[in-house]
């Protein structure tokens, strides 16, 4: 039998010990940012209330990046958009989880020939779970959230891990598509 | 209210009797389109408002490339009549310029705003109208002109997903037969009680 | 053994030398300041706390003095902020017009402040007192402005001439200027109208509700260094007043059964909670950092008035340990602010944010300050107004005790805006790069200060002692103290205790704190801005109208009492025209006939 | 500079909607405001263009996100008049009971709206429950909760399923049942009277200025400046109900009209119901391949009372397979756009939200 | 001394479990309230630990002091709230005006480290956090004033032991005037609705948290949880008599909480001045005349 004294685990094991029940937390209170992008966002109100009730699974929507867990990208991303959900994203603290909602933020569904509309969501930010749809269902969108728990749970949800280490290659697409990613214009003096 | 169709025709004498217009059009009951030259539009909008069309409902534009030329759209509405009248007026693509409704419809200063933005019509009169309001970082022609093909922009810009062949060849692979049958045995399972 | 005449004249002198040495370099005047301060405050404190002072007199004329252990309290505190606002003085004589001066009326004005509590004359008291008034309304317009000083001038020309009458009332009684005699002699109606100056009088110096407008004027126009003198020192002379009049001066007036407090000393209580609340409000809508502290100690003037006038031994306990405390703390705060103010040029709250990201220990003093001044343990301010809460308590006193309350909580609000509008925020482009801590020479006395603040809070026991020597003095029961602990009329207070229980857990979350990850540092721009990019720091700052919706509640209702002295301004100037057409027209005459009239009117009236 | 920079949205809690309103802001008052859209800008103008009459169907009810149905009715009116064709009887009253059930649905999410801005979160959950059930009624009648693409040119996509009437009685019965409750837990709530009585108001000089319609200008001008009344389509003609109307537009009794909307849709829904006559429920555009269907040449502008007022599209064919050019007139453009830049300054922080709610300001319809 | 000073450690630690359990019974009971099926009851334990786990971003020094001092502040502050008759740490020294102005320091603390955060919308909720204290605690104290000078004592225990002694006549039924208002300011002071400006998220984006994440919002949320205890607790030993033992004390703790936030739950926020308004309208005027009442005039039931 495997011996737990705890001064016979090296520093790594202990940091996994500590990480497996940082992801017992984590995933038992994902807090998702209160961002709507697109119109899958129409689906999340049955989801947060009532009707299917997101808070029993310990989510709740949250006001600010820094508090937030999730980011919930709800549809199809307008250029104007993608600029604000890359600072967003870049503001929330780590461990930080995308789930895209709709077929828009997987190949850019039924806008896919649009001007002002991107493809293809994770050439600019990782995301962890797809949930796809036009739209998805209220229980499509509760199911990609117990989704994203499993993911946790397995440890196959690390996209900010991937975000951090391959930053400059998604910096590198959002410069591509978006020119510049932090826009000074009269609107922001 | 009833007597709508009456109205329509009212609005018709109406205008005709003051104004040359080019073309006429009664389209339903409740709507009335004029087509008019560009120099009568101020005179006409000002004469509808004052007869009773206090409000802006529509303004855009219309590109036709293969004429050269540039339409605008104006659509007026009374409530008490219940006729929307449609005012258009062709102008020239390649240098389109309007004086602003401003002074007479203050309504009409972000749709202005918006014809600039997607058709490049420069608005006299209009303070912000040249400042961009949907678009951010435009580097194109205006997108609503029927020259600009958006799907060259996007493919452009935004890169697309690439599904793998293996993916699709795996697809290929697992024949309808072969589907069905495995959809089969899973319902036989779960008939059975085995796997939920 | 050391004279107070000795000590006053070597402060007289070293301020004629102070003004020579300005002459040659402006810097020297400044160290004299510096040495002749400490050198007074540390004998005045050596030796007065070890009852060694000498009251002989052999110099000066028709000058006698005593020592108390009110005085005593009085001028060693005050010459103690003196002692250590003159350390700003180097770094800001260079702004001055006149150095010289600048130096020598600091140090006379002091030489006053030992006159004034170690005589035992009404005549060398009221000397010293206009002494005191002349000199600080010369340092006034240094700061560039004169009408605060004509402002500071007439109100305390107010308070004077009601000091004066008052004088002259118990001279009139007791046959003689002795300050004991006097008290002691007056008696009947003649003791209500002497109790009445001397509150007036105390008002004026106080800046108590209503005679407050020139506290604002004069502290937000007075130079930098010497605000916290007026407002941590000079401003005490009222409270050295107040105690004349509401604790030895007892008129025969009705006594409210219910209250247990003579009517007269309910009134003034009552005038008491008006400055508390007026000057909490007021404090709260301003922008300049240094008005807000000047309603801020009209408003700390309410609870020192109100302590002393509830009469009881807990009360005027409260009342003195408010006055050091409330030094202590509004001069460490108007040094931080006059540190701000040296390093940008300006105190406006508006134009400023920021500051701690260069000015750091400037930072902390003005937080201890303001802790104590909201009075929040661990520091001295929570004793002294717990204090107070006792003896308003004791009294039942419902109105006064939701006066206190909101004074107490309304200092929450102003004393936060500077902090968050003042030092916290974005910094403004402007002063980027530019700005530096203060020099180390400031930053001394705000240290010295900001410990004080703390071992008042911690420790008050060693000053409550003191303290109950003066209370015995003035007749009453003193409060019982235990090692560590002040037994109020319905608890106990441990401050060593608390002390001991806030570093419990500010070390317990500082183990949290660090047991967890680290965090990631970002910079002040990179905050939620509902994920919209903004890139001006002004844009972001909030620090103008900070309590707007409050502000909104009563902000017509500001300005009555300045409307009434406006429209006071105004009737003089007029009776000033009037005279000034009847006597000094173009026509010489008749000037001459007038002037020969009011001279034949003084030398033979009396006969008429 | 004295003034502070605030933002209401794109990710703001009070926002409803992917939009932002920038605020410049002085103590606690609004100074100069004006709506940054464009955040949820699809193109769908182009979009329009490059899809086929039939195609667009798809297309067009994510116009506009929360009430898709006005959009299809737009177009396939627009459609119809351009074609000249009539749309059989049982058709007409389908599409009206689907109107009305999504304007409940949107008036339901609107009222629980206010539980946003105000804190009222139990409000929220209450009328987010009850509009579930109008969204399974979707499901069963269209086979989709949101998107429906159920009112085509030509009528309706299919027959109503047997036995819908049923749960649709039900539903309204309840909903009416609860109906009193909603006025006390809301509008007549004495916390949210003080947060919107007297407040955000809209005067009808304001009105005419900006060109706003629905509620907000029937609130203020107190007149029954509706579409359904004024140009009646489908056939509102044949159905009794009043339009809720006031003469003094405060943020109260611009929900109050709101409420009262909701019992009137109850009622066109039951008499629907009712009157509906039985027969076909879609006839065809042409002959031949859909795709290959052509639009005689002309120009139309076709009207619809949505929820926030005239909805409207303006559709152009040159008599081709594709629309020339559609372009879509929101219902909120006049007071999202330039209500916004003028008479949301001078209001406080605390009603901004608020103000952006009770205005009914919609984005997606802004943008496009 | 340092023995007594563990045993208000774990008074704050006892506190701290306490209320995020009593909390987290609430949202379930409020979530039925809306027609769902709420959390789990230990949800908010989840949340907590949750936030200490993440990588946080910090503003500053002044953004971690802050918080530090805010949590130590009112960790001190709970160390003397008597729960029980015996189960306290300082008898005799849990002086009520130890909470007023102690809990002041985990305020201060937390305002300051908002502020230092260079958010404007964190500054307007402090602004808010503080112009809400203005309003409540006048009224709360003139009752507590009435209180105090009635029993002699300003012991918060001596106060629970003098409504024992008097045969459990609860100062709830005794002041019943100043128990309304007590009840009015502590629902400000727990920040429920209607008085909830300064949280507020549809206007200020949740107001002083909005730059929290992590552990520093964790450390804040922790101190809610023990502030809640406090201000709860002490409504517990003022109007309702204290607790004999320590099921009492849970009965009253739980009843006054839930009471509480059912209540809140079908009100709308108001704004900040009408808070201001509300406050020094009504409560204020009962405040004082309960006080002229029981002082003066000896009323007392």
């Amino acid at each position: 039998m495997k011996s737990t004294k705890f001064s016979e685990l090296s520093q790594e094991q202990v940091d996994r010990k500590w990480w497996e029940i940082g992801d017992f937390f984590r995933r038992n209170s994902l807090w998702m940012l209160m961002y709507c992008t697109g119109c899958c966002a129409i689906e999340l109100p049955p989801a947060m209330t009532s009707a299917y009730d997101m808070e029993r699974l310990g989510m709740g929507p949250m006001a600010t990046p820094r508090q937030a867990d999730i980011l919930l990208v709800s549809g199809y991303l307008s250029l104007k958009t993608l600029r604000r959900l890359i600072y967003t994203y870049e503001q929330m603290s780590e461990p930080k989880y995308v789930v895209g909602l709709g077929s828009c933020t997987i190949n850019g569904g039924i806008y896919h020939d649009s001007h002002a509309v991107i493809n293809q969501l994770d050439q600019y930010v990782p995301v962890d779970v797809y949930v796809a749809g036009c739209m998805p269902n209220t229980e499509a969108v509760m199911n990609g959230f117990v989704d994203l728990m499993d993911a946790i749970k397995h440890k196959t949800a690390n996209g900010w891990k991937k975000y951090r280490d391959n930053y400059d290659w998604y910096r590198q697409n959002q410069i591509a598509s978006l020119g510049e990613v932090e826009v000074h214009d009269e609107f922001h003096e | 209210m009833m007597n709508s169709t009456n109205n329509a025709l009212e609005v018709i004498t109406l205008v005709e009797s003051k104004y040359n217009v080019v073309k006429t059009e009664h389209i339903s009951k409740y709507q009335v389109a004029f087509e008019v030259i560009r120099e009568d539009i101020h005179s006409m909008l000002n004469f509808l408002k004052n007869s009773g069309w206090k409000q802006l409902s529509y303004l855009s534009a219309i590109d036709w490339p293969e004429e050269d030329k540039m339409e605008l759209v104006y659509i007026v509405f009374n409530w008490d009549k219940g006729v929307h009248i449609q005012i258009r007026s062709k102008i020239d693509r390649e240098n389109p310029e309007m004086d602003s409704i401003l002074p007479i419809f203050p309504g009409c200063k972000y749709y202005e705003r918006e014809a600039h933005e997607f058709f490049g019509i420069v608005f006299h009169g209009n303070p912000d109208s040249m400042k961009q309001l949907i678009l951010e970082g435009w580097d194109d022609i205006p997108p609503l002109r029927k020259d600009f093909d958006p799907r060259a922009y996007s493919e452009a810009h935004f890169p697309q997903r690439e599904y793998t062949e293996t993916f699709i060849e795996l697809n290929q692979q697992e024949s309808k037969q072969e589907k069905r049958a495995a959809r089969q045995a899973h319902i036989d399972e779960v008939r059975k009680g085995g796997k939920k | 053994m050391a004279s107070i005449e000795l000590l006053l004249i070597i402060a007289l002198a070293s301020g004629f030398l102070a003004y020579l040495l300005g002459r040659v370099n402006r810097v020297y005047g400044a160290i004299v300041t510096i040495v002749s301060s400490m050198f007074v405050f540390s004998s005045l404190a050596y030796f007065g706390f070890t009852d060694s002072l000498d009251t002989t007199v052999s110099i000066l004329p028709y000058v006698t003095f005593q020592v108390t252990y009110l005085g005593m309290f009085f001028a060693v505190m005050i010459t103690f902020i003196y002692a250590m606002v003159s350390f700003f003085n180097p770094m800001f004589i260079k702004d001055y017009k006149y150095p010289g001066a600048y130096s020598m009326l600091y140090i006379l004005s002091m030489a006053g402040v030992i006159g004034v509590f170690f005589t035992d004359n009404f005549m060398v008291m009221f000397f010293f007192f206009e002494f005191i008034v002349w000199t600080s309304m010369f340092l006034i317009p240094l700061g560039h402005s004169r009408k605060a000083a004509v402002s500071y001038y007439a109100f305390s020309a107010v308070g004077s001439f009601a000091l004066l009458f008052a004088i002259f009332m118990m001279r009139e009684a007791a046959g003689s200027f002795g300050i004991n005699a006097g008290l002691a002699a007056i008696s009947g109606t003649n003791a209500i109208v002497v109790f009445i100056l001397l509150i007036v009088s105390a008002f004026a110096k106080l800046g108590a509700f209503p005679l407050h407008t020139w506290l604002p004027i004069a502290h937000g126009n007075a130079p930098h260094p010497f605000s916290p003198v007026l407002s941590g020192a000079l401003v005490k002379l009222g409270a050295f007043v107040a105690v004349m009049a509401l604790i030895k001066i007892t008129p025969n007036s009705y006594v409210i059964v219910a209250l247990d407090l003579p009517l007269a000393q309910y009134l003034v209580a009552i005038f008491a909670g008006l400055s508390i609340v007026f000057g909490t409000l007021m404090a709260i809508r301003q922008d300049d950092a240094k008005k807000l502290l000047a309603y801020s100690s009209m408003s700390h003037g309410g609870y020192i008035l109100l302590a002393f006038s509830l009469g009881s031994s807990i009360g005027l306990s409260g009342g003195f340990y408010h006055i050091v405390t409330h030094a202590l703390a509004t001069g460490a705060a108007f040094l931080a602010i006059a540190a701000v103010g040296r390093q940008t040029g300006t105190t406006k709250m508006s134009e400023l944010g920021g500051v701690i990201q260069k000015m750091p220990v400037t930072y902390v003093v003005y937080l201890i300050a303001i802790i104590s001044m909201a009075g929040i343990p661990p520091m001295g301010g929570f004793i002294s107004k717990w204090l107070i809460f006792q003896a308003v308590i004791d009294k039942g006193l419902i109105l006064l005790a939701a006066a206190v309350f909101f004074g107490s909580i309304g200092s929450f609000l102003y004393v936060f805006r500077p902090l968050a509008a003042l030092f916290l925020g974005q910094e403004k482009p402007q002063f980027k790069g530019i700005l530096k801590e203060a020099p180390v020479i400031m930053l001394i006395p705000m240290i010295v200060l900001s410990g004080m603040n703390l071992v008042t809070g911690i420790f008050p026991n060693i000053f409550l002692q003191f303290i109950n020597k003066v209370i015995v003095e003035l007749g009453m029961a003193p409060v019982v103290l235990g090692t560590y602990t002040i037994q109020g009329t319905n608890g106990i207070l441990d401050p060593l205790q608390i002390t001991i229980a806030f570093g419990i857990g500010v070390v317990i979350a500082f183990i949290i704190f660090i047991l967890l990850k680290k965090s990631k540092q970002v910079g002040l721009m990179d905050t939620y801005t509902a994920g919209n990019f903004i890139y001006s720091e002004e844009l972001m700052h909030y620090s103008v109208d900070f309590y707007a919706p409050i502000e909104r509640l009563y902000e017509k209702h500001t300005t009555h009492v300045q409307d009434m002295y406006k429209s006071l301004e105004n009737k003089v100037k007029e009776f000033g025209n009037v005279v000034k057409y009847f006597f000094f027209t173009n026509k010489p005459e008749i000037t001459v006939f007038w002037i020969l009239i009011i001279i034949g009117a003084l030398l033979w009236g009396d006969l008429l | 500079m004295q003034e502070l920079k605030l933002f209401l949205g794109p990710q703001h809690p009070g926002m409803h909607g992917n939009a932002s309103v920038h605020m410049f802001v002085e103590g606690d008052i609004i100074k100069r405001s004006y709506l940054l859209p464009g955040m949820l800008h699809r193109g769908f103008e182009k979009g329009m263009e490059r899809h086929t009459w039939l195609n667009n169907i798809g297309l067009i009810p994510r116009v506009c996100v929360v009430e898709p149905d006005i959009n299809e009715m737009c177009f396939a009116q627009g459609v119809e008049t351009l074609l000249g064709i009539e749309v059989p009887e049982r058709a007409h009253w389908i599409r009206m009971i689907i109107l009305e059930l999504a304007r409940l649905s949107i008036h339901m999410m609107a009222y629980g709206g206010i539980g946003g801005p105000t804190g009222l979160y139990t409000l929220m959950y209450h009328a987010h429950a009850d509009r579930n059930d109008i969204l399974n009624i979707f499901e069963k009648i269209t086979g989709h909760r949101v998107y429906h693409m159920y009112i085509v040119p030509g009528g309706v996509r299919k027959d109503l399923p047997v036995g819908i009437e049923k749960d649709i009685h039900q539903f309204l019965d309840s909903l009416e049942s609860r109906y009193a409750e909603y006025r006390d837990l809301g509008i007549d709530n004495p916390t949210v009277r003080a947060r919107t009585v007297d407040t955000i108001m809209l005067p009808e000089s304001v009105v005419w200025e900006l060109g706003v319609t629905g509620i907000g200008m029937r609130s203020a001008v107190g007149k029954e400046y509706d579409v359904r009344k004024v140009m009646p389509y489908a056939r509102y003609d044949q159905v009794e109900f009043t339009v809720p109307t006031n003469t003094y537009s405060d943020a109260n009794n611009r929900i109050d009209c709101k409420l009262q909307e909701i019992l009137q849709s109850i009622s066109i829904i039951r008499q629907c119901l009712a009157k509906m006559p039985e027969g076909p429920v879609r006839v065809p555009l042409g002959r031949g391949q859909s795709m290959r269907w052509t639009v005689p040449k002309g120009y139309a502008y076709s009207v619809v009372e949505s929820s926030r007022g005239e909805f409207g599209y303006f559709m152009v064919s040159n008599g081709g397979t594709h629309p020339y050019r559609v372009g879509v007139r929101g219902a909120s453009y006049p007071q999202g756009l330039l209500g916004i830049e003028k008479y949301l300054p001078g209001t406080r922080i605390d009603d901004a939200a608020l103000w952006v709610d009770t205005m009914g300001v919609c984005s997606p319809e802004i943008d496009r | 001394m340092m023995l007594s000073m563990l045993y208000g450690v774990g008074i704050a630690f006892f506190g701290f479990v306490l209320h995020t359990s009593v909390a987290g019974i609430n949202r379930k009971i409020s979530g039925r309230l809306q027609k769902r099926y709420g959390p789990k009851w230990y949800q908010e334990f989840l949340d907590i630990f949750k936030l200490l786990s993440k990588r946080a971003t910090s503003h500053g020094w002044i953004f971690d002091f802050g918080v530090i001092m805010a949590l130590g502040g009112i960790i001190a502050t709970a160390m003397f709230i008597p729960v029980t008759n015996n189960f306290l740490a300082f008898p005799d020294f849990d002086n009520f005006f130890i909470f007023a102005y102690l809990i002041a320091v985990g305020m201060l603390g937390m305002a300051m480290s908002a502020s230092g955060s260079g958010n404007p919308l964190a500054s307007i909720g402090v602004m808010r956090a503080l112009t809400t204290m203005l309003a409540y605690d006048i009224p709360y104290m003139v009752v507590i004033v009435t209180i105090i000078k009635l029993t002699g004592t300003s012991s918060i225990s001596g106060l629970a032991l003098y409504q024992q002694a008097a045969g459990n006549n609860w100062f709830i039924v005794a002041l019943p005037l100043g128990a309304i208002v007590a009840v009015l300011a502590l629902m400000a002071g727990l920040g429920k609705k209607p008085f909830e400006t300064y949280i507020a998220p549809a206007e200020i984006a949740s107001g002083p948290l909005v730059e929290y994440g992590g552990k520093q919002l964790g450390m804040l949320f922790i101190m809610m949880e023990i502030t809640h205890f406090i201000e709860v607790s002490l409504f517990v030993n003022l109007f309702l008599g204290g607790a004999e033992n320590i099921f009492i004390f849970l009965v009253k703790y739980f009843a006054v909480y839930t009471a509480l936030s059912l209540i809140s739950n079908v009100y709308a926020r108001f704004k900040i001045d009408q808070v201001v308004l509300f406050f020094y309208k009504w409560p204020l005027l009962i405040a004082i005349v309960q006080g002229f009442i029981a002082i003066y005039l000896g009323w007392v039931i």
